[in-house]
């Protein structure tokens, strides 16, 4: 189905008021010719440039103008009269009509056949006069929107009644990026670099400790020679009992690897006393 | 904005703000909304206020002060556009399809293609609705929430600084039509269906009977 | 102009031609002169009176009535130029790369890009210093006197400023950041593997803003 309004093939369409424009006397079919000026105005109405219509509706609304009473008071079954015989000379003229103005013809057909009709009480869905008055009202409807869009493009419409600044004054629009960095983020970043370095080689250049792995190697070789109780004292590495701080760092080494040894069964580990000395010896065999 | 700034920097005079206000305005060529004129001025101010006094200030002068929606814009006085003709904007003639398609989505907003086309009695050309869409009268609204979700269309606040309106509910003869039922989709009598416009290809079952309450309400 | 013609057609009221001149300048993209003023307005009109009745009007307003040259138009008053500036301030966070970067000339400054990217471990991209020179958070200090001279980076005033240092020196150091719980490597609360972390640790930090050369002889 064609996306516009229907446009019967003859010459450029004409989009300009009037609607109506008589049928150039060349189109005029033989047998055709109006005889009288009655005819002959009918003629004029009926035979209408299609594509002057923006479908079936609108042709609808221009035919009811003929009746030239309010919308509201329009006869249905006439214009259905008008509609069909409007439809019917575009045949007799050849005009190929689009489907949305046939579907309609058949319609109003239809809806005359049921106004003219005794209303059938066992027929279901609307009756005849509330599909008439439907159509009224959409003719209606129609004219209301055209007259209103009528007056809305008679407004005093900007750049035409209304002007707007002429020489709008530029505003400098800086776009300031505020970057956001906290005191924490750059100690977080830098931390995260320092550690990065820090975790490689992590123990080796720390002079002042004795990691666990040294007192285990140290305390796996000697405890084989221990076969008697022996002070904790005196497995520090040489070296590491006068600095305080190497002191610590050997004992609790020291201490750690002789638990893990302990918990391995591979020695014994004694206090005799609150703060009393730590005493390891070789767990007898 | 805490209390302390407010103290730190009250806002200035009113008479400051107006000319504030007067100054920004004046200097574009678009509606500003209340947000983006408040923005502009310093902190504290009270835009709407400066907005009525302003308004008040230019009433019967050659330039006006306009609301257009939410936005505010200066824009001469519309009796002297004769003196304007040079400047008048040579805009294409628009079709009365067009101009039909703007009225109803104008009127009935916000309401689907199927709605236009039914009201029309004829397919919706879509260099029609791309027509008016291009020239920012006419943008998509929300989606209906009925069967196959069809797009809406409303009408822009370029449209309201176009025709000179404050709102679409000052749209000419809204009331009057309203109260004849003619933004309904049914006679006020309730009544059937007719088969006017039925597209097969045409996805969009608009729902033709939405209660014409909720029109502009959400624009 | 005839006798005649302005008993025809009598100028409109003064103040009807000032509402005139006030549109016609409005909507005027350039300045117009007093000959084009004058054109615009209808047969007899004093655009010389008129303007200077406008001119009168908007006097302390926020917008005023300017001769430019040979000719006339509206600009925003002087004192409100601050208003055309509308600034729109973004925050956005300082990439990784950018917050290294100045972490390490912030803990190593005068450094030049040959250390920061040792440090990194990565080339240091040209936008990045930029970006913080940009910031006034990094300038170019001294050439470092070593083959080549390399310029170095340092902090600035405003750097500290933003950052609420006194000085480079009251960065924290390694042992700070890790109490502090900021070594992502090790959640605070966790127990040591080792009984490291004595205050021999800030041997290895580098003591902030101690000029770097030791660390970095290599260069």
């Amino acid at each position: 189905m064609p996306d516009s309004a229907p446009i019967f093939s003859r010459g450029p369409a004409m989009t300009k008021v009037p609607y109506l424009t008589p049928v150039p006397d060349q189109a005029a079919l033989p047998g055709l010719e109006p005889q009288s000026v009655a005819e002959r105005q009918a003629d004029e109405v009926l035979v209408v440039d299609v594509s002057g219509f923006e479908g079936p509706l609108d042709l609808l609304l221009t035919l009811s103008r003929t009746q030239k009473v309010d919308l509201m008071q329009v006869s249905v079954l006439q214009l259905a009269d008008q509609y069909l015989a409007f439809v019917e000379q575009a045949r007799a003229l050849r005009i190929e009509l689009a489907a949305d103005y046939l579907v309609m013809a058949a319609w109003l057909a239809y809806l005359k056949s049921r106004l003219l009709l005794p209303p059938d009480p066992e027929a279901e869905g609307p009756s005849a006069e509330d599909m008439a008055a439907h159509l009224a009202f959409q003719l209606e409807r129609l004219q209301a929107m055209r007259e209103v869009s009528a007056q809305l493009m008679g407004r005093d419409r900007l750049g035409h009644q209304r002007f707007a600044r002429g020489a709008p004054e530029t505003v400098v629009r800086s776009r300031q990026v505020a970057w956001q960095a906290g005191l924490i983020d750059l100690m977080r970043a830098y931390a995260r670099l320092r550690t990065r370095d820090e975790f490689r080689p992590y123990a080796f250049d720390r002079t002042d400790v004795f990691t666990m792995e040294q007192a285990l190697e140290r305390v796996r070789g000697l405890i084989g020679y221990v076969g008697d109780w022996t002070s904790l004292a005196d497995f520090l590495p040489d070296g590491w009992d006068m600095d305080p701080k190497r002191r610590r760092s050997a004992t609790a080494a020291t201490f750690a690897a002789t638990l893990e040894l302990a918990r391995q069964g591979k020695l014994e580990l004694r206090q005799t006393d609150t703060f009393a000395p730590l005493t390891i010896r070789r767990r007898p065999e | 904005m805490t209390e302390t700034d407010l103290q730190r920097f009250p806002p200035p005079p009113m008479d400051q703000q107006e000319r504030m206000v007067e100054a920004v305005l004046f200097a574009a060529a678009e509606p500003m909304s209340l947000r983006e004129i408040t923005q502009r001025l310093p902190v504290g101010c009270d835009a709407p206020e400066a907005l009525q006094a302003l308004r008040a200030r230019y009433d019967g002068r050659g330039v006006q002060l306009l609301r257009v929606g939410d936005a505010w814009a200066f824009r001469t006085a519309a009796d002297l556009g004769f003196l304007m003709q040079e400047q008048t904007v040579e805009s294409r003639r628009l079709s009365r399809a067009a101009t039909e398609t703007l009225a109803i989505i104008a009127y009935h907003q916000p309401v689907t293609r199927a709605e236009i086309e039914e009201i029309r009695g004829v397919a919706v050309n879509r260099g029609t609705l791309d027509q008016l869409i291009e020239l920012e009268w006419v943008r998509v609204g929300r989606r209906r929430q009925t069967p196959g979700r069809p797009v809406t269309f409303v009408v822009t606040e370029t449209f309201l600084d176009h025709f000179g309106l404050e709102s679409a509910r000052d749209l000419p003869g809204l009331a009057e039509l309203r109260a004849a039922g003619l933004l309904e989709s049914r006679p006020p009598g309730d009544a059937p269906l007719f088969p006017a416009h039925t597209d097969a290809d045409d996805d969009e079952t608009g729902q033709p009977g939405v209660p014409a309450e909720d029109l502009f309400e959400d624009e």
